[in-house]
């Protein structure tokens, strides 16, 4: 029992993580219509800049535990390279979506450069900072209370996301843009600060992922590449553009990927694409997406 | 940002820009007062950047030292660095280095995917290559059957031998189930083989209860510690290394894995040593620090010379790649000194060859000698940690030593055929 | 005597909804049916499944005397029945040429020829002249579709209909877009053309009504999902009931999905 | 026009053995190798229209085939090898073609890109059977029948491999002329332009893209076997996702809109790839930003920019 509740919690964390990452995809798939390769990056991005906000503040008297919301603001401040990158995206709305994903590809390529430049390629790591929130025991149950906080933020973040799109002024608006661009540009919408906005939100969704993870993992260089595959799968499994999707996407590959890894590891990563791929075949819109074409 | 390689060669050579390309079998005589030029293959970005970075350390280490003190036999030392990345693209820039910059020797090269493409090529080209590392043991006998111009490093499954021995002299009878969790590549393949091979040599009784296989460079290892825990094994053996290994024992100390008096043996730690800190690192686990244990006692002057200045660079602690790039270029020097000596006169390449082989040197990390087979013998340090120092990380308690002819199978052996027969006192 | 296209009963339900209930319709050589009624009517329905696109809920689809429920344009071109649509459907990239080419290749047995340049093929380029003739496109031969004027687009379209060489072509609405000056003289260059190529009956769907009545040999009239009316031109006319049904206000129901 | 162009470029493609250091002739190979591997490509992204985020799993099968065909099942003949691996690829084309090509776009793109790495899952963790990471060795080839033991393998490399591959692009880029001349390419492209236009003219559509795919995943292989021969060694590598990436580079690089564009994507690329990692270990982040330079300004890439400048030439002498 205790075997398995360790399963499930590993393979929701896993989730949690991945939800964030590609629920910044989804979004940015929803209304712009474009798949970002680099989401990978923004993440990585944030993983680095996490480490370094928080070795900044400990550095200057910050106690231990005031981590957390740390690596939260600098998830979100490093998010603001969004805007920019935006703008070079702005470049390619009306091209074929190839352009798009090689735009994006580019990214990928000198985010790889841009890290190792600022960060060197030696693996970046917070120590064991982690433990500074403790463990919660229940039985031999043991987890850090770190990775639970990380699921209940993710959770949060979710929740946050879903009463934004459904309640506010600024979902419908983005709702109704995803829907049809040209009748939200006829009603008056501004489509450019729209885009920008929710690009930057996506990017943000990625980086603050990266840095909530961080403690718990290390920042690396193939960190990018990596995780694109990862998210990839989530989306294609939930349905691109759909939020809903990315939910349940994120929890079928973090617990598939956790079962595989205790009944039969070699299927670890194996398992995964080959949900993908039956997906596709059996439900091609993915499960909350529309069917296509 | 293009210049680093530039301010390196600056900094290594003192001649600046590189002339142009001089082969040494053209002019000789001019050659004498030309600087040497040695081609660098190693890792600069991703997993694997790691160890290029460190092992970059320990040849510029070795050539300051080198051009301070008349280079190799009267001629300093030029780098011309280039990145190893996979076979395909690395294979190009070996053959760059060899006809394009027409350098004198090649070094470097950590991955036994590329150090299995090259050794073929290079064997081809007569080029003369010294590698670092990645010499995984499969697929290296029907490769390179006979080298001339490759010269391996030690086999990769040394400190997995080391690891096995120091297990099952320490705590012999003391455990039953094992568990492996090692890096899904040829190198953790073979270390967790090694090892059960060695356990079934000595007769330990045992039953794997689990083996996990995470990819190199994955960061979450939850569900695999999870497994880990369900298993309940009395000893777990990890030849984890990069930033896996930091995550690893975090996640598994996080977890509970260390509170129930189980045995850790990782013969790969002294990789990240100094990212293990004491907060989630018991003491009293088997840590490998391989050819190179920065804080030996014992190490040589020239061993604590390059800690300290290797500190005073990065504000870290070596690990063992400085030690082999060193190895690298000290084989090289006293083969061209040796031929150099022997013939009265500026050698050829086939002479150097002849003099590597067999030559001794006094590396970072202790003695080594490079074998006639072209396999390197270098000294290994591991032993059980404690948390009984000045840093802020486990380090040995005891260090024990083994030369690399203790480690590794003999000249023309099959390395499993050698660990069952070998005759290795404990 | 068969009939070319046939309905018998057909019926197509959208889960509560019902778009067609109960239609039969036959269609006979030498015809040009046209199919009126208001928006909503259920007219793209009808359509869809008289062309094979969707399969019925109820009844069925014969064309020649086969089943031809739901087998899809491929199968219906290759059957011989050619549709062109309401709006203009080219190949931007490829000249006018190269879209008849297109068709005119289909049909044969040349498609998947891998080896022989099609611009080099004597028979297939001059059954492309002789479509394009027939559209005054022959002067366009050359030119990328995506340069023709609207009008030269929407003649192109349905002149790749016809290099089908089809029984039976389904236009809709043809003259959509295309100026009320110039409405009759394309729909006369339509009509002549098909006969001049061999097809043996047309359905057509406009909105027009001085074109259904110059043109048509029988108007078929759909609304709520049930045939209103299926006469003559002259008799249609004469029913200011059936007029103003289909002509005047729009019907209050508009449900989803069936236009 | 464009054929005496071709040969002209295949005449100086020819001489280069004699004109460049042996080092340049060896960058050549994997050039060569990349153009077969993009023309195919180009079939599908050119003239289909479908965007393969995946296409480095051929590229990977090839490789795959000459290692294990040369170094296992002791196959020699390279013209055997080629015509198995390129046969495998293609078996392995047909069923992943059959779900993909009821996809366009970018979910085509990403339903590509989930076999691709599916497939380097499996050559990494299938260890016994792959080499996992470090892959299967690949032994050097008999050319039609001919073993040259007497060269080493770098006389080889850049003689008769050289010509072979030379003469194999030849032959390959001859018969994807004549492919995409015919009525097969003329619907492809048809496909590509309105999907729905040409079924209504009798076009079979998902068929049609399908063969398409086959014939790009027998380039593909052709490509990875000629690369693999060139490296001596198969690498999962080969089939990860940003080689993918790399490919559709090179392509966008030539600019796919001209037949050519891949030949001349894959020249440029390589040759660009070789200066930039000569010149900076940051060349990664170069090499991202001429992609996005060339997408962003050319995005016919150079044969669209020659095209371009041609035409204006032409425009401003009076003839």
């Amino acid at each position: 029992m205790t075997a398995f509740l360790d399963v499930v919690i590993g393979g929701v964390f896993h989730a949690a993580v991945l939800f964030l990452v590609a629920a910044g995809l989804q979004l940015v798939f929803g209304v712009q219509k474009i798949v970002n390769l680099a989401c990978g990056s923004f993440y990585a991005l944030g993983a680095y800049f996490g480490i370094s906000a928080v070795s900044w503040c400990l550095a200057r008297g910050m106690p231990p535990a005031y981590f957390l919301p740390v690596l939260i603001v600098a998830g979100i401040l490093v998010g603001l390279i969004g805007p920019f990158i935006e703008a070079l995206l702005l470049t390619v709305y009306q091209r074929d979506e190839a352009f798009q994903l090689l735009l994006t590809f580019a990214l990928v390529l000198m985010f790889q450069d841009v890290l190792r430049f600022f960060w060197g390629a030696d693996p970046q790591q917070l120590g064991d900072l982690v433990m500074t929130y403790g463990r919660v025991k229940v039985g031999a149950l043991q987890v850090p209370t770190y990775n639970l906080l990380v699921i209940a933020a993710s959770v949060v973040i979710a929740a946050g996301l879903g009463a934004f799109l459904q309640k506010t002024r600024f979902g419908r608006i983005l709702r109704a843009t995803a829907e049809n661009r040209e009748m939200s540009l006829a009603l008056g919408v501004n489509v450019r600060w729209v885009y920008a906005s929710v690009f930057t939100l996506g990017t943000m969704l990625g980086t603050v992922g990266g840095a909530l993870v961080v403690p718990t993992a290390a920042a690396s260089l193939d960190m990018p590449v990596e995780l694109v595959v990862e998210a990839f799968a989530v989306v294609v499994i939930g349905g691109l553009g759909s939020m809903r999707g990315a939910l349940a996407g994120a929890l079928v590959v973090g617990l598939l990927r956790a079962a595989a890894i205790s009944w039969y590891s070699e299927l670890e990563m194996l398992a995964i694409y080959l949900v993908v791929i039956g997906v596709l075949v059996l439900r091609p819109g993915g499960l909350f997406g529309r069917p296509l074409e | 940002m293009n210049s680093k390689r530039r301010k390196l060669l600056q900094a290594l050579g003192g001649t600046g820009i590189i002339a142009a390309a001089q082969p040494w079998t053209s002019a000789p005589a001019f050659a004498q007062n030309a600087p040497l030029r040695i081609g660098i293959l190693a890792p600069r970005a991703g997993i694997a950047g790691t160890i290029g970075e460190c092992g970059l350390k320990g040849t510029q280490f070795a050539v300051d030292h080198i051009n301070s003190t008349g280079g190799i036999a009267g001629r300093k030392v030029e780098l011309v660095i280039e990145e190893e990345t996979n076979p395909k693209d690395t294979i190009e820039r070996l053959r760059k280095l060899v006809l394009q910059d027409k350098v004198d020797c090649v070094q470097g090269i950590v991955s036994s995917g590329v150090s299995l493409a090259m050794g073929p090529v290079a064997e081809d080209m007569k080029a003369l290559v010294v590698s670092w590392d990645g010499t995984t043991q499969d697929g290296v006998k029907e490769t390179m059957p006979n080298k001339r111009y490759f010269f391996s490093s030690t086999d990769n499954e040394c400190e997995a031998v080391m690891a096995s021995l120091l297990a099952i002299k320490h705590w012999k009878g003391q455990f039953k189930t094992v568990a492996g969790i090692n890096p899904d590549y040829s190198y953790g393949r073979n270390n967790f083989a090694a090892f059960q091979a060695l356990l079934r040599k000595y007769g330990i009784e045992h039953t794997v209860v689990a083996d996990q296989w995470p990819k190199v460079g994955t960061t979450d290892l939850n569900s695999h510690v999870a497994a880990l825990k369900a298993a309940k094994p009395d000893l777990v053996f990890s030849s984890l290394l990069f930033a896996d290994l930091p995550i690893f024992m975090r996640t598994a100390h996080g977890a509970g894995l260390m509170d129930g008096g189980t045995k850790f043996v990782f013969p790969a730690a002294g990789f990240q040593h100094t990212a293990l800190k004491k907060s989630f690192t018991p003491p009293g686990m088997i840590f490998g620090h391989n050819t190179l244990y920065f804080d030996y006692a014992k190490g040589s002057e020239l061993q604590k010379q390059f800690v300290q200045w290797y500190h005073e660079k990065t504000n870290d602690y070596p690990n063992w790649e400085a030690d082999r790039a060193f190895f690298a270029m000290a084989v090289y020097k006293a083969g061209v000194e040796a031929a150099h000596k022997a013939k009265g006169g500026w050698p050829g390449k086939e002479d150097v060859i002849g003099a590597m082989e067999g030559v001794r040197v006094q590396s970072l990390g202790g003695p080594g000698m490079m074998r006639k087979d072209h396999i390197a013998e270098q000294t290994f340090y591991q032993g059980i940690t404690t948390h009984d120092n000045k840093y802020d990380f486990p380090t040995l308690g005891t260090v024990d030593v083994m030369y690399a002819d203790q480690l590794q199978k003999g000249t023309g052996q099959d390395f499993w055929k050698w660990i069952e027969t070998a005759n290795i006192k404990l | 005597m068969s009939a070319l296209v046939e309905a018998i009963g057909v019926g197509k339900r959208y889960g509560d909804f019902a778009a067609l209930d109960g239609v039969s319709l036959a269609i006979e050589a030498g015809e040009l049916v046209s199919i009126v009624g208001p928006n909503g009517a259920g007219k793209t329905t009808l359509v869809n499944l008289l062309t094979g696109l969707v399969p019925p809920t109820s009844g069925q689809v014969r064309f020649k005397g086969e089943d031809i429920a739901g087998i899809g344009p491929v199968m219906l071109a290759k059957r011989g029945m050619a549709r062109a649509f309401q709006l203009v459907h080219i190949f931007p990239e490829l000249t006018v040429a190269q879209t008849l080419a297109v068709a005119v290749v289909s049909q044969s047995s040349k498609a998947l020829r891998f080896f022989t340049a099609v611009a080099d093929d004597a028979a297939v380029n001059s059954r492309v002249r002789e479509v394009a003739a027939i559209f005054g496109l022959e002067g366009k031969l050359g030119t990328p579709s995506r340069l023709l004027s609207q009008g030269e687009k929407k003649l192109l379209d349905i002149a790749s209909a016809f290099a089908l060489s089809p029984e039976v072509i389904l236009l809709d609405e043809p003259t959509s877009g295309v100026s009320s000056a110039d409405k009759h003289g394309l729909m006369k260059n339509v009509v002549d053309a098909a006969r001049r190529a061999g097809v043996r009956s047309i359905i057509l769907v406009e909105h027009d009504m001085d074109l259904v009545a110059e043109y048509s040999t029988r108007i078929v009239a759909i609304q709520a999902g049930r045939i209103l009316a299926d006469r003559a031109p002259a008799e249609f006319f004469s029913d200011p009931g059936i007029v103003a049904a289909i002509v005047g206000k729009r019907p209050p129901r508009m449900p989803p999905g069936a236009s | 026009m464009r054929i005496a162009a071709a040969l002209v470029a295949l005449a100086a493609v020819a001489v280069l053995p004699n004109v460049l250091s042996p080092y340049h002739v060896t960058l050549v190979l994997p050039a060569l190798a990349y153009s077969i591997a993009l023309l195919g490509f180009n079939l599908l992204f050119g003239y289909t229209g479908l965007l393969s985020f995946g296409h480095a799993l051929f590229v990977a099968i090839g490789g795959y085939g000459a290692a294990v065909l040369s170094s296992k099942l002791g196959l020699r003949s390279f013209e055997a090898i080629l015509a198995l691996s390129a046969g495998a690829s293609v078996a392995v084309a047909i069923p992943i073609g059959l779900l993909a090509v009821r996809y366009v776009k970018i979910f085509f793109g990403i339903l590509t890109l989930a076999f691709g790495m599916l497939f380097h899952s499996f050559l990494f963790k299938f260890y016994d059977l792959t080499g996992g990471d470090t892959g299967i060795r690949v032994l050097r080839p008999s050319l039609l029948g001919r073993a040259y033991e007497d060269l080493d393998k770098t006389t080889w490399l850049v003689g008769p491999f050289y010509y072979y591959c030379v003469a194999l692009l030849a032959i390959l880029a001859f018969v994807m002329w004549r492919l995409v001349h015919s009525p097969f390419g003329l619907h492809l492209v048809a496909t590509r332009e309105n999907r729905r236009k040409a079924e209504y003219l009798g076009v079979r559509v998902r068929f049609f893209r399908l063969i398409a795919f086959s014939i790009s995943a027998f380039y593909g292989a052709i490509g990875g076997a000629i690369l693999a021969v060139n490296t001596g060694q198969a690498d999962p590598e080969l089939a990860y996702w940003t080689h993918s990436g790399e490919l559709v580079f090179m392509t966008v690089l030539g600019g796919f809109g001209n037949f050519f564009g891949p030949v001349v994507g894959a020249f440029s690329f390589i040759f660009l790839k070789d200066q930039l990692v000569g010149l900076t270990q940051y060349w990664r982040f170069w090499l991202g930003a001429i992609l996005i330079l060339l997408v962003v300004l050319f995005p016919r890439g150079l044969s669209g920019l020659t095209e371009r400048m041609w035409a204006r030439l032409h425009r401003s002498t009076p003839s």
